[in-house]
Parts: C-alpha cells; sequence; structure tokens
C-alpha cells in the first residue's frame, strides 16, 4: 500500500486544526479545532502502524482517544465555568492577562 | 538534501491550504459577529435557561455526556485484554483488576457527589 | 616603545598561616562584625554605635600593625601566609579555596586602608555629627573596610570578585546616601550601572581563567600563564584592564566619579579617592605576571593610564566644585598609578607607592574640603569661597601640605612618588614619559587654582555664610594624614625600603637612568612650577562669583572683570576647548552610551511586551512560528 | 502485512512492581485521595487529606531512597529506573512537599486557603459569598496535586514516547484546573486556566504529532529503539526531522521557553501563588527531565542536527527572558519571564550534550527549585485588603517595613541574578562550565550578557525595597502559620547551603550517571 496519501491526508487535517486554532475564537470551537489535531494524529499512527506491521500504532490511538476524552472533560469544564462569569465562549475577550 | 523535499513539500501544502482557507473564509463567508455566533452551541438554538443574574446553568445535560465519554472510552483497553485473555493469564487479570479499580474509585466519587442525580 | 624583559615574580609557595598570621581572618571579621551589629541592630545602638564604627577598624589597624611587626620579624623570602578558611567546591575538579592571603603587598594595602580608614572614620564623628542616620552610615563604612580587606586579601580571583562587589555595594549605598536629593540617586545608579560594565570583565575573566587554567587561585593562574597562550593572555589581560577602568574610573568609564561626589565627604575621602578607586591599581599590579605574558594588553594599559591622567587633569582645571575639581585630580593621579602598571616590572613598585601617597595626600585634601563644606554651610562651589585663610587655620595649613604634596614639591612625599613615575616612564616610551611630564604641569595648575580659590584671594562669601575652623575629631585625622602627606616619601628615599619589601611579590626591574638625579628633579619641579606659576598669574586677581561663561553681552558688562576674561579666554582656550569637549564628551557619549544602552533595552523590553497581548490565538500563532522555525532550523543544518 | 499479528504469542510482560514504587504510591495515595473526597465528612476532609498527601510523599521519597542505585529498564521497558531519573524524581518529590506546605497554607488570607470555595459558583455571586461566609474550602485541590506530582514522577523516568505523552497528559491536565481555582481575582485565574488549556493542549498535539513522526520513521516508540533506528540511518530524513521538531515544541512549552513561553507570564499571574510556586518548579523539573532523555537517549545520534536548534532556542529564550522582565511592573510576572530567562539557561546544560550537562542540569533545576518556591512564598505573604499585592509599586519600602521578609526575598532574588554563595551562582557556573565544555561558547556568552542584564532588574526590587519610600496605604506582610513558614526556611536554608556547599548534592547528580536506554 502507499502510505503517502494517509499520511498527506494526516499532516492536512493537523493543518486545518492548527489554522482552526489560530483563526476561530469561540473557544469550544478552538478547542475541537484541538481535538481534530489530535485525530489527524491518530490517522498517522494507525497508517504506519499499517506500514511497520506492528500494533504500537493502533495502542498508542487507543491511548490518544482516552487523552482526548480526558482533555474535553477538563476542557469543557474550564470553559464552561469562563461562559458562566464572562457570559461568551469567545477567546478574545479573555485577554485581561497580558504585557 | 532530498530529506528536505518531503518536508518544504508538505509545508508548502500546509501553508498554501492554511492560506487558502483563510482567504477563502474571508471572501465567502460573511462577517458577522453577534451574540448567537458567540454562543456555546453553535446550532441555532439558544441555550435554556438563560445563564443570567447568576442562575444555574444547565450542565446535567453537559455532565452526563462527559461521563459517558470518560467511562465508554475505557472500554478500549478492555477490548484487547478479552481477545487476548487467554495467553495474558494471571498478570493479565491483575492489570485489569487494577484498572477497573481505579474507575470504580472515580465512579464512587461522581456517585457521591450526586454526578449521577438528574435533579 | 621598549618594555623591558619580563621579570615573573618568584614562585614563592607561601607558607599556611599559623602563630601570629593564623589571626589573618580578625582583619575581615572585626569590621564585618561592626556592620552586621550596626545595622542589624538598629536604633538600639544609635546611642555608641559611631564609637563601635571607629573601633572596629581601629583594633583591624592593631590586628594589622602587629602581623607586619611579626613579617617583618621573618626573613624576606618567608613573609607571606595563606590562611585557609574552607573549600568552596563548585563542580568536580573545581575548587575555590576560600583563603585568605596575606603577602607584601596584601599588607601594604591593609595598613593604608586599616589607617586611613581608622582616620576618616574618627573624622566622620565629627562631620556626621547632624545626620539622624549616623549609625547606619558607619555600618555601611564598616561594610566598605571589611569588604575592601577582602579584596585585598583574597588568594584567588573569585573571592577578590566577591570583595570587589562587595565595596561596589557600600559604594553605591554611600554615594546615595542622601537619598532625598534626585541628583544623589542618579549618581548612585550611575555609578552602580557603570561599575557592572567593569565587573562584567572580571566574570568574563575569572571565567576564562577557570577554562584556562581550571582554577582562579592566584598561584594557579601565575603557574599556568606561562604556558598559555598570548592569545589568551592578552584577553584576559584586556577584561582585567576593563574591571580596572571600572573600578578606577579610568577613560572611558570615568563618568560616575564625579556624580559620586553627591556622597558625604569622608566616603569621597575613604572610597573616591583612598581606598576603593584605587583597587583597579591593585588588580593590575596583582595580575603581573598575565600583563607581562600580554604585551598587547599591557600597552593598552599604558594608553588607557596616559588618557586618564590628562583627562582627569583637564576637568580638575574647569570646575567650579571643589569636591569634583578633586575627582578629576582622583581621576589623574590614578591615571599615574596605571601608567606605572603599564610600564611593567620597571613601575609596578612605583604605582603602588603613588597609591601609597596619593592615600593619604588625598584623603587628606578631601577632608579638608570636608572641613570647608562643614564650615560653610554645604557649600562647595569655590566661587563662594575664598578667604578662608584666616578663619580656618588648620584646615589651610594641611589642605596646604597635601596641595604641596600633590604637586610633586620636594621634600613632600608625591614629589618622590610621581617623580619615580617619570623617570620610569621617561625610560620605557618617550611619549609616555613627555604625558606624565605634562600631567605634572596641569597638577601645578589646578591644584594652585583649587588652593587659591579657596583659600586666598578676598571672600566672596554669602550673606548666611559664617566660617569657622572644625571641631577636633575632625581635625586631628586632617593634621595626621598632612604628617603622612610630608614624610611618605621614606619609604623610598634614601633606602628604596618599599622597593625590597615587595620584591618577593612584586617584580621589579630596575629601568636605565638616562639622565642625572638632579636635573630630573629640576625638570619635574619645573614643569609643576610652570603650572603653579601660571595658576597663579590668572587667579592671583579677583574671581567673579558667577562663572565668566557667560555672553558676550554680560562679560562687556562686567568691564572690571575683562581683564581676567582675556585673561583666560586666550591663554586658556584650548585647555577649555579641550574641556568643554570633555565634559561634553563625558555628558553625552559616555553617558549617553549608559543612558542609551538602558533606553535600548527599556524600548525592546516595551515593544517585546506588546507582543505579549493577551490574546490566546496570538500565543498560538507564536508557537505556530516557533515550530516552523524549528523544522526551518533542522533543515538548515542539513543543507 | 498480514492480519495475523494478533495470533503470534504474546509474552507475558515483565512488571517489577518494587521498582516503581514512588509511582505507585503517589497514584495509590491520589486515588485514596478520590475516595476520601467521596466518603469523608466535609468537616474531616482537609485532615485526612493533608495526612495522606504528605504521608504518601514522604513514602515516596522513602521508597526512592530504597531505590537508589538501581538502574533498570521496568514495566515493559516503559519506564526507565536510572540515576537520572531518581534525581529528578527526588526533585519533584521535595519540591512538591514544600509546595503543598504552601498549598495547605490557609491563615494568610482571611476567608481561609488560596482556592475558591467552589470552582463552578460565579464570581462575585451570592452563591459564593455564601460558601465563603460559611468557611468552605475546596478539598479536590488535594487528588488533583497528587495526580499531577504523580505525572511528574512518571515524565522524565518515561523510555517511550507513548508513556511519555500519558505522563504529560496526567500532569497537565490536573494543572489546567488547578491554575483556574484562585479565591481572590477569579475570573483572571479562570482565563489564565483557559489559556493554558488551550495552548497547553494545543503543544501536545504538536508533540504527539512528532511522535507520530518518530514512530514512522522508526516503527517504535522506545527511545532506545528510535536510537537504533537513527544510528542505521543517520537521520537524513524528512519524518525525523518532522518528528524532533514537533516532539521539541512539546517539551519547550512545558520548560516555557521561548517563542512557545508566551502562556508563562499570564498563567503564573493569574493562578493562585502557590500553584505557581508548584508549577513554576516541578513543571520546569519533570519537563527538563524528559527533554534531556529524549534529547540524549533516543536523539543522541543526531545530536549535530538538533544543537544548532536548540542553541538559538536557548539564546532567544534567555535575551526574550531578561528583556522583558525589565520592563514588568507586576511581581508575579516578573517572576515569571525570570523563570523563562533561566529555562533559557538551563537549556544550557542540555545543550551541552554530555554527563556533566545532565548533572549541572539536575542540579540547577533543584537549586532553582527551591529559590523559587521560597520566592513565590513571599509573595504571598505580602498583602492588601483586595488579596496579594503584586503591583511591584506596593512593595516600595517593604525593607523599612519588614525587614525580615525583604530580606529574606532579596536573598533569593540574589540567587536569581547568580551572586555566589547563593545556590543560583553555582548551577550557572555547573551549566555555563559543561557548555563550554560541550562546544557551546557564544551561547555562554550570550548567557552571561543575561546574566549581567538579569542582575539589572533583580537589583532593582532590591533597591526598590529597600531604599524606596514606602507607599502610603501600602500592603503589609501577614504572618504566616507553620506551613509557609516551613517552606521559606527550607527554601532559604537550601539557597544558602547550595551556595556555600554545593559539593554534596553536586557530587550526588554526577553520580547520578547517564541516562539508561
Amino acid at each position: 500500500m502507499t502510505p503517502n496519501y494517509y499520511i498527506v491526508l494526516s499532516a492536512l487535517l493537523f493543518t486545518i486544526g492548527a489554522v482552526g486554532v489560530l483563526v476561530r475564537r469561540n473557544a469550544i470551537v478552538l478547542f475541537m479545532c484541538v481535538e481534530l489535531m489530535l485525530n489527524a494524529t491518530n490517522l498517522a499512527l494507525v497508517t504506519f502502524a499499517r506500514v511497520h506491521g506492528n500494533l504500537d500504532g493502533q495502542v498508542m490511538a487507543f491511548f490518544v482517544m482516552v487523552v482526548a476524552a480526558a482533555e474535553v472533560v477538563v476542557g469543557l469544564a474550564i470553559i464552561v465555568t469562563i461562559f458562566r462569569s464572562r457570559r461568551s465562549a469567545s477567546v478574545d475577550e479573555a485577554s485581561l492577562l497580558k504585557y | 538534501m532530498n530529506a528536505a523535499i518531503p518536508i518544504l513539500t508538505l509545508g508548502g501544502l500546509a501553508a498554501f491550504f492554511a492560506l487558502l482557507s483563510i482567504i477563502t473564509a474571508s471572501i465567502v463567508g460573511p462577517r458577522r459577529y453577534n451574540r448567537a455566533k458567540l454562543d456555546a452551541y453553535e446550532c441555532g438554538i439558544e441555550p435554556t435557561p438563560q445563564p443570567i443574574g447568576g442562575g444555574k446553568f444547565p450542565v446535567k445535560y453537559y455532565l452526563t455526556a462527559m461521563l459517558f465519554i470518560v467511562f465508554d472510552i475505557e472500554i478500549v483497553f478492555l477490548y484487547p485484554w478479552a481477545v487476548s485473555f487467554d495467553q495474558l493469564g494471571m498478570f493479565g487479570f491483575i492489570e485489569m483488576v487494577s484498572f477497573i479499580v481505579t474507575l470504580l474509585a472515580v465512579y464512587a466519587y461522581v456517585w457521591r457527589r450526586g454526578g449521577l442525580e438528574w435533579d | 616603545m621598549n618594555i623591558g624583559t619580563a621579570v615573573f615574580a618568584q614562585e614563592t609557595v607561601l607558607a599556611p598561616a599559623n602563630g601570629t598570621f593564623s589571626l589573618i581572618w580578625l582583619l575581615i571579621a572585626l569590621p564585618a562584625l561592626g556592620a552586621a551589629i550596626l545595622l542589624l541592630g538598629g536604633r538600639r545602638t544609635n546611642a555608641w554605635g559611631h564609637l563601635l564604627g571607629v573601633l572596629m577598624p581601629v583594633a583591624s589597624f592593631v590586628v594589622a600593625a602587629f602581623l607586619f611587626a611579626a613579617m617583618l620579624g621573618q626573613p624576606a623570602e618567608e613573609r607571606g601566609a595563606v590562611q585557609h578558611l574552607y573549600d568552596w567546591q563548585i563542580v568536580g575538579a573545581f575548587k575555590v579555596p576560600f583563603s585568605l592571603q596575606l603577602d607584601q603587598l596584601s599588607m601594604v594595602f591593609v595598613l593604608l586602608i586599616t589607617f586611613v580608614g581608622s582616620l576618616i572614620h574618627i573624622y566622620a564623628i565629627g562631620y556626621m555629627a547632624h545626620d539622624p542616620a549616623r549609625r547606619k552610615f558607619f555600618g555601611y563604612l564598616n561594610l566598605f573596610v571589611a569588604a575592601m580587606l577582602l579584596l585585598v586579601l583574597a588568594d584567588n580571583y573569585l573571592l577578590l570578585y566577591v570583595g570587589w562587589e562587595g565595596v561596589g555595594l557600600a559604594s553605591f549605598l554611600l554615594i546615595g546616601w542622601y537619598q532625598y536629593k534626585d541628583s544623589a540617586a542618579v549618581a548612585a545608579k550611575k555609578a552602580f550601572i557603570i561599575n557592572r560594565v567593569g565587573d562584567f570583565g572580571l566574570s568574563l575573566a575569572i571565567m576564562f581563567m577557570f577554562a584556562v587554567f581550571g582554577g582562579v587561585t592566584f598561584e594557579t593562574v601565575n603557574a599556568g600563564i606561562g604556558s598559555a597562550s598570548e592569545g589568551t593572555a592578552t584577553w584576559i589581560g584586556l577584561l582585567l584592564l576593563l574591571a580596572a577602568c571600572g573600578k578606577s574610573a579610568q577613560f572611558p568609564l570615568q563618568a560616575w566619579l564625579f556624580d559620586a561626589m553627591e556622597g558625604p565627604t569622608p566616603v569621597s575621602a575613604l572610597i573616591h579617592a583612598a581606598t576603593m578607586v584605587t583597587a583597579g591599581v591593585y588588580l593590575i599590579v596583582r595580575s603581573n605576571a598575565i600583563f607581562d605574558a600580554a604585551p598587547t594588553a599591557r600597552l593598552l594599559v599604558l594608553i588607557v593610564g596616559c588618557i586618564s591622567l590628562i583627562w582627569g587633569a583637564i576637568i580638575g582645571c574647569a570646575k567650579d566644585d571643589l569636591k569634583k575639581a578633586l575627582a578629576g585630580s582622583t581621576m589623574s593621579q590614578i591615571g599615574y598609578m596605571v601608567v606605572a602598571a603599564g610600564l611593567g616590572p620597571v613601575g609596578y613598585v612605583f604605582a603602588i607607592f603613588h597609591l601609597l601617597t596619593h592615600g593619604f595626600f588625598k584623603a587628606g585634601l578631601f577632608l579638608g574640603a570636608g572641613s570647608v563644606m562643614h564650615a560653610n554651610n554645604d557649600k562647595i562651589n569655590m566661587r563662594h569661597l575664598g578667604a578662608l585663610r584666616t578663619v580656618m587655620m588648620i584646615t589651610f595649613v594641611t589642605f596646604g601640605i597635601c596641595t604641596l604634596a600633590i604637586m610633586g614639591i620636594p621634600p613632600f612625599a608625591g614629589f618622590f612618588s610621581k617623580d619615580d613615575i617619570i623617570k620610569a616612564a621617561f625610560s620605557q616610551s618617550p611619549v609616555a614619559g613627555v604625558v606624565t611630564l605634562i600631567g605634572a604641569g596641569i597638577t601645578g595648575f589646578y591644584m594652585t587654582r583649587i588652593f587659591l580659590m579657596t583659600f586666598l584671594g578676598k571672600a566672596r562669601w554669602e550673606d548666611d555664610q559664617h566660617p569657622h575652623e572644625s571641631p577636633a575629631v575632625m581635625w586631628i585625622p586632617m593634621v595626621v594624614l598632612a604628617i603622612g602627606a610630608t614624610i611618605g616619601g621614606v619609604l623610598m628615599w634614601p633606602s628604596h625600603w618599599l622597593e625590597t619589601w615587595l620584591e618577593p611579590a612584586v617584580p621589579y626591574q630596575e629601568h636605565a637612568q638616562t639622565l642625572p638625579e638632579w636635573l630630573w628633579i629640576i625638570i619635574t619641579v619645573g614643569t609643576a612650577l610652570i603650572g603653579i606659576l601660571w595658576a597663579v598669574a590668572l587667579y592671583r586677581r579677583e574671581v567673579p562669583v558667577t562663572p565668566p561663561a557667560g555672553s558676550l553681552l554680560t562679560r562687556a558688562a562686567r568691564e572690571e572683570l575683562y581683564g581676567n576674561e582675556i585673561n583666560e579666554t586666550l591663554t586658556m582656550l584650548p585647555g577649555q576647548v579641550l574641556t568643554r569637549s570633555s565634559v561634553f564628551f563625558d555628558n553625552r557619549v559616555v553617558d549617553g552610551f549608559v543612558n542609551g544602552m538602558a533606553a535600548v533595552v527599556w524600548g525592546v523590553s516595551g515593544a517585546l511586551r506588546t507582543v505579549q497581548n493577551g490574546f490566546a490565538r496570538s500565543y498560538a500563532l507564536t508557537m505556530l512560528g516557533g515550530a516552523v522555525l524549528l523544522v526551518a532550523l533542522l533543515v538548515l543544518v542539513r543543507l | 502485512m498480514n492480519g495475523l499479528i494478533a495470533l503470534v504469542p504474546i509474552p507475558t510482560p515483565n512488571m517489577d512492581l518494587g521498582q516503581i514504587a514512588p509511582l505507585e504510591i503517589v497514584f495509590g495515595a491520589a486515588l485514596i485521595s478520590v475516595l476520601v473526597e467521596a466518603f469523608v465528612r466535609r468537616e474531616g476532609r482537609r485532615r485526612v487529606q493533608l495526612v495522606l498527601v504528605f504521608a504518601s510523599l514522604i513514602a515516596a521519597v522513602a521508597a526512592l531512597v530504597g531505590l537508589a542505585g538501581t538502574r533498570t529498564l521496568t514495566a515493559q521497558a516503559s519506564v526507565a529506573v536510572d540515576g537520572p531519573a531518581l534525581f529528578m524524581q527526588g526533585t519533584v518529590l521535595l519540591l512538591a512537599i514544600v509546595g503543598a506546605l504552601l498549598i495547605a497554607e490557609r491563615s494568610i488570607d482571611p476567608a481561609g486557603d488560596a482556592f475558591a470555595p467552589r470552582a463552578s459558583a460565579l464570581p462575585g455571586g451570592r452563591e459564593e459569598r455564601e460558601l465563603t461566609a460559611a468557611g468552605w474550602s475546596q478539598t479536590e485541590v488535594w487528588p488533583l496535586f497528587l495526580f499531577c506530582v504523580g505525572g511528574m514522577l512518571l515524565f522524565p523516568a518515561s523510555n517511550d514516547l507513548l508513556t511519555m505523552f500519558v505522563a504529560l497528559e496526567v500532569l497537565s491536565l490536573p494543572l489546567y484546573l488547578l491554575a483556574g481555582l484562585a479565591r481572590r481575582r477569579r475570573l483572571l485565574s479562570q482565563e489564565a486556566s483557559l489559556k493554558y488549556f488551550l495552548l497547553g493542549a494545543f503543544s501536545s498535539a504538536f508533540f504527539l504529532f512528532g511522535t507520530a513522526m518518530l514512530y514512522g520513521f522508526a516503527g517504535t516508540f522506545s527511545l532506545g529503539g528510535i536510537a537504533d533506528a537513527l544510528s542505521g540511518n543517520a537521520g537524513d530524513n524528512g519524518l525525523v526531522m518532522l518528528g524532533v521538531a514537533l516532539l521539541a515544541v512539546g517539551l519547550l512549552f512545558k520548560v516555557a521557553a521561548v517563542p512557545f513561553h508566551q502562556w508563562t507570564p499570564d498563567v503564573y499571574q493569574g493562578a493562585p501563588t502557590p500553584i505557581t510556586a508548584f508549577m513554576a518548579t516541578c513543571v520546569k523539573v519533570a519537563a527538563f527531565g524528559a527533554l534531556l532523555r529524549v534529547m540524549y537517549v533516543a536523539l543522541g545520534g543526531v545530536r549535530w542536527d538538533w544543537q544548532p536548534m536548540l542553541w538559538i532556542i536557548a539564546i532567544i529564550t534567555m535575551l526574550v527572558g531578561v528583556i522583558v522582565a525589565i520592563a514588568q511592573t507586576d511581581i508575579k510576572r516578573m517572576l515569571a519571564y525570570s523563570s523563562i530567562a533561566h529555562a533559557g539557561f538551563i537549556l544550557l546544560g542540555v545543550i551541552a550534550v554530555s554527563e556533566a550537562g545532565i548533572a549541572s542540569t539536575m542540579f540547577y533545576l533543584a537549586a532553582y527549585g527551591f529559590a523559587t518556591l521560597g520566592a513565590f512564598a513571599v509573595v504571598s505573604l505580602v498583602r492588601d485588603s483586595s488579596g496579594e499585592a503584586t503591583h511591584l509599586s506596593q512593595w516600595a519600602g517593604l525593607g523599612k517595613r519588614s525587614p525580615v521578609v525583604a530580606g529574606i526575598f532579596t536573598l533569593f532574588l540574589l540567587a536569581f541574578a547568580g551572586i555566589p554563595l547563593t545556590s543560583g551562582f553555582t548551577s550557572k557556573f555547573a551549566v555555563f562550565s559543561a557548555a563550554i565544555a560541550g562546544g557551546a561558547t557564544p551561547v555562554v556568552i550570550v548567557a552571561v550578557f543575561a546574566s549581567v542584564i538579569s542582575a539589572f532588574f533583580y537589583a532593582r526590587i532590591i533597591v526598590l525595597m529597600f531604599f524606596a519610600e514606602p507607599a502610603e496605604e501600602g500592603p503589609r506582610v501577614v504572618l504566616p502559620s507553620a506551613f509557609t513558614a516551613l517552606a521559606l526556611a527550607i527554601g532559604v536554608a537550601v539557597t544558602v547551603l547550595l551556595g556555600v556547599l554545593p559539593q554534596p548534592l553536586l557530587n550526588l547528580a554526577q553520580q547520578a550517571g547517564i541516562f539508561l536506554r
């Protein structure tokens, strides 16, 4: 098989995620973009596992999913708290700390 | 040198795509930032009830969903073990028990803290 | 330029200190204890703080005298001693012994510091009598004495650096003593910043030594320098020179010294005239092995000394502020010492000799200036003084003796020490010789000017000025210093005692005598006399109360001053241009550089701060940029 | 490629439970701590949690001492038990004990400890007022703290990238939450938490992608396996370059190196001060431990590729850190930039690529950690009616008001500036000489320059404290309870001791030797 397509796709998804973090201002969307980056990585991991013929990559992908889930929990907790005290989920409005 | 070519290509491709998506978005998309757009859930429906005046925020859905995800995702570790259960023997069993005990502790915490109560 | 072949100090391994010499640590411990008690004791010690403050350096001096006697009792080769206190092991093989080294060179310094220091402490009892924080002042002074003794007693560069920073700290605290005056706070800051430049040099030099020799004791460095390359020695030498320039107010790091005169006068006398500012000279002489191995660095030492010598002297001619004029003179006299040190083995001893005599007469001059200030409501502008001879006889006489000494008039101490430097300079380099000779002439000029404007002529006092002689507690130290300035020459004449004494620690080489002794005396004293007479001719007549640098119109209006004006214009134009430009250089270029650097750093800092704009997404962008940078760097290395 | 891999017999993994005893103790205690939250009555929780935390941390130290000298790979070669790992773990544990002392303090704020009574209550709302009046306090801090310490113990010891990633998340996730729990200035605290979380997640995505790339190249996550793969093929591969760079992003983010540093000042300022202290020290130790391990074990073969990269990063980190620190007006932000600058100094030890580099880095981390904890402890003591008085102008004349506290803070600042006879000098000296021996002389020159500049702004604060006139209505220094007092005493003692008598710890660091593969 040719892994290149998968890797390039993974890289593109990763880039979309990274760019999303930079251009979106809603914290939830921003966070979803980070999740997209993680999942792009998962694609790469699974592809490489296939290329190398061992299971390490797949195991890693599982771990990434779990970690991502834990991250979601923590992240949403933080974002919801912010939303409740500021009535907005815009990350740009949370900019009191600077200079 | 030839090692750099894939990186440069990839970088170029990524940069191109990044620029493309930004430019397209700025040309195609309308620039309207309103409350609805900045709200927590972009599905067009106002969160009810409104979190105004220090009122309660409906975290139940969110909480339950989160709990579901956390506990559900742990299944991925149980599945591989189940597949090669016979080969891993006692060692696998002990490891899995400790894993489940860990989850159980957290479950107990959620339960005692009222995370499972709907009202 | 013909610098004599290097004569290395004999490799005398100093004996461990035992018997009497185990007291070395007391020298430092006593003033340090004094400082600790006075600074930590708080108000409880107010009543007797100044007495304790005086007692400690005096006790230290007694110990020093005791050790000196003990050293005299030993054969010349066995006089040095190293007291090992404890090892500060930093990294594996790099071990810094915390050891004190008392050899002949250190001994001379210890005696100077404790003796002059004690006198100035006594003087300060009277001078600071009305300062509510006198106790703290004595605490700082004791701290200074302790740090300065540590500096000269260290047996390695790192410990020396500790003392070096310690005296810097004490100096910083004392310059800013009158903090309520903006000028004092600014001066303290300026001294601090400029000194950091020098300290930077010293710390780099120490790191260099660690890297090259694997140790920083004088012994290790002296042993290792022989096998090191000349480039290494030159680099270390240049860094040490940078350090010396900062501490000793040598060109181009001199600007802080003039501002430092904002401190109380005893401070100016002790720290900014007699002891701390000579630390640079000590450093160079102590590192003689390095400079002997690095002719380029030594040549630069000579050049720096020459420039500073003239530069300080010219500034001394122009300042109306008595203390600032004396500060110019300090810079110039230290220039002499640096020149001597830059001459190599033919000059080291003379540098130390001049340092000692200078310690006496310059401290005497500053104490005299302090006495004048004390008597005149802290007025220090010489245009408002004059005719003090009539009311301040003792100050007049002691100041006069010290003036004669600094001008190099026989038989006062300065004559012997300066004469030796001029002769040695001529033997090595005619240029340096001529410069030192010209410096002697200018010294005669500005000292005469100071003396005339302050003590002679008509009284130009203001209404609230009622000059009176200072109390005994102040004039007795002045008298003692004046006696020292009178007889200090005996160190080298008729017997070359100092030279013999220092021989085991500091190399000495006789320089070739080109002219007979009596001709030298005529030349040097003659040059000084020319300067003196010139000044007398200019300032014999009335001195205007306002500085004559006004516009043409004002000058024409003050017609009776016209002659004076023309005199000054015609005879001093070149000097004034030089003065103005040097003052300008000081104010704009040097200050400008220091302030400019600060401004640049501050500006960059402000600009970079705005990058931290508080937006998480912008931080993410920076991170992404950083990631691209990392990839780019990796690819670049490959290419 | 066949789908039959799973049928290959799986050997029973080796797992010597004794060799990871410290980890087990801390994680076990964390779980018990969760159960304490669930089952112990509110009034008794704090006491039980404190006993649990200190007992487990001390037990973990004891277990660590018992392991001294062990050099082995355990848990299926995913955890390394070697000298550097044990040293880093010991440092983390000791710093965590001191940090726990600060977190446990609750007599300097009249309302109680440094944490919000209930994180979900609206800032300034009725619920919060009621809870504050009722004297509630948040004991969930402790399980989070223990999980975080557990992650920090695993991070520098992990011998494959999978374990390292999990450890990274285990140490980060609790910190994101802890940063948002401040009792006072809650909006700032929540903002700090959000920023830390978003950027942290962003950086771990990079770390993960780098991991994937290296896996794609080597076919294994084990550090030793990657090194073997690299030694066959000298790293002339796009995957490797991308992998190294992105992996470095994740690690450099955690150590707060420029340009991945921007979260640092904001988070340090916003987070509750005891958490800032804990974060500024323990995270740095753990992250540098992991960075060293990855760079030395897995990527040691391609050091010529990444050394220049880290040179540049070290240089800009030091310069940006010290230069921006100059213009700061908030003491916590100033300390944050100072911590960035110190990250640059510590990177000097990393780029040395030698045994001395490892030893000096570890020594620096220990010395810097205790001084930093002490400095933040002092910050937490200077308060006015609205909480901590962190604006620099409020610190003017502090030396006149309470000379002892100002004196202690001066000691820490002198240590940061690297003045001889403080721990800072010894540690700077150690990394500088290691870096010179490693051929990084230009970087060391920049470092010396940077430390000169840094001395300026540290001195500025000392001058401000001792020579400026105290502000009217200025803050006062609160008398702490035994917790903070003990933490301060430890900080002072270690700072002076490591300056005057550094040899024992240095020997220990040197004996730690090199990483096990």
